[in-house]
């Protein structure tokens, strides 16, 4: 209970603020919010849910953890080799830069135009991003004495890499994957701009361009929903796997 | 005394390294459409990419182009970066602060900036602050996030050591928050700058707001290929330099931590 | 948005901004504002380049824009949506004539797909779903006697429908030009031209303001629209002039340019094939009722 | 003389983590203005837990703090500490000059004051050499002397050092040592000492407290009844300080043997 | 006996970030099989880095050090260190149970076998109890205990101890000597110990190493020749103990005053 209010309160404020605010407006694309709550269940009944929305998590899903695993097993080697770092950054920067609507097309070209592959190759490129970085910087700043003592007792490159390096760079991992959270929600709604005929973030898209405005503002307040969720989960996940960080972090400080 | 040349020798490897890196990848583009692997007529090989790109770099257009959107990214991602650390900092050390605003952060974040187009048309129309706008509000979380990890990783003996000698609230922040928050930074810093030059290249893409996004719009939708894939060449180029920037602010402001001190 | 007005400058010359696609659809202005044709009715007229609808029609009714280009099926929509747009003038229409009209749907060379009848069932590519592509593929397709629910849209970028043909990923792409053009020149074979087949004098795409503005400003319209229909009828009688002036504003390749088919520019709105878009829209389900075409149209 | 620091029935229980921790059961004694108290106890005692509840860096589960006169809830004024974790507690950011400059600064001193004092400090431990370099550059014995000579520099009204010379050799040990008691004398501060060398505990102090094994109460209070002016060689040679080194070494014994006191031992 | 560490012209120098530190000179020094060598030195001197670069976990700047043999290039295999930073050498994701057991796991043990090691060690510390615990429970004596178990259980040939009794109690300290005596005595483990304590160094070792201040060098290479059953009244009690102890005191205090000798000394 004391974690759920602070958690509501504000959200509370804002909706109301919203809702006051929004009351009279006559402005076609900011229509008041209660017209919006209207308008969410008719808009996302049993079909678009099953068709649009559930299909998009699932590519969702199946992106992120590609992106994950791919970054932390890139982060890994590149934060571990200088020689490695050096070489492929530049490559890599130069990838990072190109904005998705770009990108996208080269994907299909190797990865099809329809179907589910390219859609999830651009969700996974675009989360990996945040994941390999962090990686990368988390395995960097591994603490000398602890990598010492892993050498010092001869641990295999598995133990060490599963005992010391993951776990150590860990804290860093999972900002990253934080990060790469909602960068994965944002690009399942560009990866369906392209070679899609349902899916959540094709139906915003409809929406706007239909002029569906308050059916557009329930697909946005279906994604902030979404990314709420996916947080949620999320930091069950972090709850247990750093738990001994929030200990470490905490263990002075009275608890 | 016997050392002395390591530290010219550290900073010429990682340029030529690096290009290394990018001249396989280079190879690469030229091979697949060479080879037939991928259509020529819908990728190029790179050095009909550079040609384009050389005759675009003699028109003042082009130069103009480069120059908005560099601006129009630098300044975004300005106040992306102010907004996200001071953000950062004061949510993340007011723990209250941190459980009140949670939700909402998680709520806000996975929202496209591109599903906010229409919003941000209608206020500012296809003007740099339309940019501006989706430039900020895309790269702000990815500071924000940053840092709040940051702010958490302080050792708590550093903060006891600053708590018992009193420091005020602010050195605290200035001189134990900051520095520990600060190789997060630069990772958000680095996630940032190219998510802020994505969107904006977005935006000018589909918004038209003058740039380079806009002119690679036009050649897209004038089918010109070898066009748009020169100028997306433009754009990565400025990722990596802005790379290589962000690790020499690395290397100066990072000096005493673990991952900059051990690979001197 | 208050619908805006237009900013008179002492000289009494007005400044217009227009959003526009840069596509080959809005020679016209181009040519007219080089013509100075806009400068004769006394406006200052800046064009303003987005991708799509999306960022044009909000535009215009914030004010940002004064005018705007856009297709007719998606000012139906967002006029049936209660949006208050008016068309000022005509834009873009079919050339009426199969196989050389500015927009079809293309094959791969070698494709069993011979006519219209043979889409259903297949998967098509179009730029925007459930819009006027759509629409009137799925007119030609069932006239010929196929059923367009079983076709299976898919949306891509214009520049990317070839490549999808190509590729094998769709059976079908609809296009216009120039990658009409820059297709059939690569092999790729025309099944059917949506829109002449739809209807000979199809509205494609219109000028539109917003009716506050409109509203504020009849004399600045009533400008607009006669420049604009002046540019309109010299670009059809200057197709020269109308492909060089793509040079302007598009980086369309000089052969392609050459040889690509150049859309009819009438000066008035066809009313008729407005109605048929309309009837289109509402059979297919992109709207639920039909909107007042005498408060959209001039 | 009046009393600066009252603990009363201290009590603190680490819980959180699946673990619950009896750390301090019932800790209660006064220390006087101007005294140098030492305490030792065995290894997880509670004597670093004892010293951050002082500190006001920890809040106790029991019982009660008042440094001259004021209940400890937040770090007071005037204090200095020397952390166990003296390699955590420097910041790696920081040179060694400014590591001990910092606190100077924040307390408000002018440059130049405070430059002198940084080199007198950093000349007290033997690191003026080092001055420029960065904590992990340094040995671990150096590290120490550099918290020591942050905390020497601020002159505190009362010192808590926990274990501060355990990594340096003898011989700096000794010269610490005398450090600190001449600090203590000229200044007059107030010293809570904590170290598990009971030797220096004898030599330094002018009592030494006696901690139980855990839960911690305390064992004896044992009053150091050497003269005043001590020096490394004949004090550490007389009869009497045998003699009390003896006792608390039996009185360590007894305590991680786990021998507590029959009734609540009188403070002071 | 053997020759297993041959220590020859070794020479460190840190170089780097605006600093370069020439901390080892010139050392050279042999160990045989089976032996118990301390190490004291002035703190700075360089026994750290020594024993890093002898672990393989450092290079030299010059000399060679052979192992059983072999030139030292990465860690040997069979040696366990005990960091002088023993809180940051535990994992702190980990309980004190598998920080123990973890390199008895990559050394391939079985699981009952690994058990039996890990409760051995962790009662041998005096530490059953916090086995469940993670790192950061701890104190920091208790903290440096686990370091110590997890180095006994995993029986190396060579064990390599930096300061490592330099947080825990007198009395634990004791019962800690003597653990590492009866260790050598019973597994015939060669050891290399650093303490700064010098009743330590005598009390364990069969040689104590006195290493000069920075530039180091060897200063003496001190037998100690008291009877192999030592135990810790007797032993301390007796005469030659104290003139043992009275000379390496005297040697670190004239490596601390800077005194370095003449010619390069005889090792062994
Ligand atoms: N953060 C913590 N969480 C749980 N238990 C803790 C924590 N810190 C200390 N403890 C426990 O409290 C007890 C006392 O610890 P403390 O650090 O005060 O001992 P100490 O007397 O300083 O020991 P040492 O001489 O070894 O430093 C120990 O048993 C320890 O396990
Ligand atoms: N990473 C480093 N970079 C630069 N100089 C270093 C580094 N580590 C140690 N030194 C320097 O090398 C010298 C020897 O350090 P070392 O840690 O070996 O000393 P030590 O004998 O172990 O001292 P102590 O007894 O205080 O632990 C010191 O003067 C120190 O400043
Ligand atoms: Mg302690
Ligand atoms: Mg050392």
């Amino acid at each position: 209970m004391r974690r759920v209010l602070p958690a509501l309160a504000l959200p509370v404020v804002l909706i109301a603020a919203w809702w006051v605010a929004s009351a009279g407006s006559t402005s076609f694309f900011w229509p008041p919010l209660r017209t919006i709550v209207e308008a969410f269940p008719r808009t996302w009944t049993a079909d678009p849910l099953v068709n649009d929305v559930l299909p998009s998590l699932a590519r969702l899903a199946i992106g992120y953890l590609a992106a994950v695993v791919a970054g932390v097993a890139l982060g890994v080697a590149i934060g571990s080799s200088r020689t490695l770092r050096e070489l492929s950054e530049p490559l890599l920067e130069f990838l990072r830069a190109v904005p998705p609507p770009v990108l996208v097309p080269v994907i299909a070209l190797f990865a099809g135009y329809t179907g589910w592959t390219s859609k999830i190759i651009t969700i996974a490129l675009g989360c990996v991003w945040p994941v390999l970085l962090n990686t990368i910087e988390g395995v960097r700043s591994l603490d000398e004495v602890l990598r010492d003592t892993a050498r010092s007792y001869r641990f295999g490159r598995v133990a060490t890499l599963w005992h010391v390096v993951l776990r150590g760079a860990s804290p860093r991992i999972v900002t990253g994957a934080r990060q790469a959270l909602s960068i994965g929600v944002i690009l399942m709604v560009i990866s369906e701009l392209f070679g899609a005929d349902r899916g959540l973030g094709a139906a915003i898209v409809q929406f706007q361009r239909g002029f569906a405005i308050p059916q557009m503002w329930t697909g946005i307040i279906l994604l902030g929903l979404i990314g709420v969720a996916l947080s949620g989960l999320f930091r069950l996940v972090e709850h247990r796997t750093l738990a001994w960080y929030r200990g470490l972090r905490q263990a002075e400080r009275g608890a | 005394m016997t050392v002395v040349s390591l530290p010219g020798r550290a900073s010429a490897r990682p340029v030529s390294l690096g290009l290394l890196g990018l001249a396989a990848a280079v190879a690469l583009l030229e091979l697949l459409p060479r080879l037939g692997i991928v259509d020529s007529r819908f990728l190029p090989p790179f050095s009909a990419m550079v040609r384009s790109l050389a005759e675009q770099a003699t028109t003042a257009a082009f130069w103009t182009a480069t120059g908005q959107t560099l601006r129009g990214w630098a300044l975004g991602l300005a106040i992306a970066m102010a907004a996200g650390i001071a953000a950062g900092v004061v949510v993340g050390s007011v723990p209250l602060l941190r459980a009140l605003t949670a939700s909402t952060i998680e709520f806000l974040r996975p929202i496209p900036s591109v599903a906010l187009i229409p919003l941000v048309v209608l206020i500012y129309g296809s003007e740099m602050p339309s940019a501006l706008v989706l430039v900020v509000y895309a790269s702000f979380w990815q500071v924000l996030v940053q840092v709040l990890y940051g702010v958490a990783d302080v050792d708590p003996v550093v903060r006891d050591t600053a708590r018992s000698y009193r420091f005020s609230r602010r050195a605290i922040v200035r001189t134990v928050v900051w520095p520990t928050a600060m190789p997060y930074v630069v990772t958000g810093f680095r996630l940032a700058a190219s998510v802020a030059l994505i969107l904006e290249i977005t935006a000018e893409l589909i918004i038209g707001v003058p740039g380079l996004g806009r002119s690679i719009g036009l050649a897209q939708s004038s089918g010109a290929v070898a066009e748009t894939y020169a100028l997306v060449l433009v754009v990565g180029v400025i990722g990596v330099l802005v790379n290589v920037l962000a690790r020499a602010v690395e290397k100066r402001a990072l000096r005493w931590h673990t991952s900059v001190r051990r690979d001197l | 948005g208050d619908g805006g007005d237009a900013a008179t400058s002492s000289d009494g010359t007005t400044a217009l901004k227009v959003g526009v696609i840069p596509i080959v659809d809005v020679a016209p202005i181009y040519l007219g504002v080089k013509q100075g044709f806009f400068k004769e009715e006394g406006l200052e007229v800046t064009l303003e380049t987005a991708q799509g609808g999306a960022a044009i029609v909000p535009g215009v009714v914030s004010g940002q824009f004064q005018f705007g280009f856009s297709n007719t099926t998606s000012l139906l929509l967002a006029s049936s949506q209660g949006l208050p747009l008016k068309v000022v003038t005509a834009g873009v229409a079919s050339t009426g004539e199969a196989d050389k009209d500015f927009g079809a749907v293309i094959v791969k060379k070698d494709s069993p797909i011979t006519t219209a009848a043979d889409l259903a069932g297949k998967r098509i590519a179009v730029n925007t779903l459930k819009n006027i592509n759509t629409t009137t593929i799925n007119k030609v397709v069932r006239d010929a006697g196929g059923d367009p629910a079983t076709i299976k849209y898919v949306e891509l970028g214009f520049p990317d429908i070839a490549a999808a043909v190509a590729k094998g990923d769709v059976d079908a792409g609809q296009v216009v030009e120039p990658f009409l053009t820059i297709a059939t020149g690569q092999g790729d074979r025309q099944v059917v031209s949506n829109y002449a087949g739809t209807d000979p004098d199809l509205m494609v795409g219109m000028y539109f303001g917003s009716q506050q503005f409109l509203d504020k400003n009849p004399e600045v319209a009533k400008k607009f629209t006669a420049a604009m229909t002046k540019s309109l009828e010299y670009a059809s009688s200057h197709g020269d002039e109308a492909r060089a002036v793509l040079n302007d504003y598009t980086k369309i390749d000089p052969a392609v340019q050459k040889s690509l088919v150049l859309p009819k520019w009438p000066g008035t709105v066809d009313k008729d094939s407005v109605q048929v878009l309309s009837d289109l829209a509402l059979k297919d389900g992109l709207i639920t009722k039909q909107p007042d075409l005498g408060t959209l149209l001039p | 003389m009046t009393v600066i620091l009252n603990v009363d029935g201290l009590a603190k229980t680490y819980t959180g983590h699946g673990r619950e921790v009896e750390a301090i059961r019932d800790l209660t004694f006064q220390i006087h203005k101007g005294e140098l108290v030492c305490i030792v106890g065995p290894s997880g005692a509670g004597k670093t837990t004892l010293l951050r509840c002082v500190a006001g860096l920890l809040d106790s589960s029991g019982g009660e703090i008042e440094l001259d006169g004021a209940s400890v809830k937040e770090p007071p004024p005037g204090m200095a500490v020397v952390f166990q974790e003296y390699g955590r507690s420097l910041f790696p950011w920081l040179t060694v000059r400014k590591n001990v400059e910092l606190p100077l600064r924040e307390k408000g001193l002018g440059k130049a004051d405070r430059r002198a004092k940084v080199e007198a400090a950093l000349d007290a431990v033997g690191l003026r050499d080092s001055a420029d370099a960065h904590p992990w550059q340094l040995s671990g014995g150096m590290q120490q002397r550099v918290a020591i000579a942050r905390a020497v520099a601020y002159e505190p009204s009362v010192l808590l050092m926990d274990e501060p010379f355990a990594a340096v050799d003898a011989q700096t040990r000794a010269d610490l040592e005398d450090l600190v008691r001449r600090l203590w004398l000229q200044l007059g501060v107030t010293v809570l000492f904590v170290t598990h060398d009971i030797d220096e505990s004898v030599y330094l102090g002018q009592r030494v407290l006696v901690l139980s094994n855990r839960p911690t109460v305390v064992l004896e209070d044992v009053r150091i009844d050497l003269p005043d002016e001590r020096d490394q060689l004949g004090t550490r040679s007389s009869a009497r300080f045998s003699e009390l080194r003896g006792h608390v070494y039996e009185l360590i014994q007894l305590a991680k043997k786990g021998h507590r006191p029959a009734s609540p031992p009188s403070a002071g």
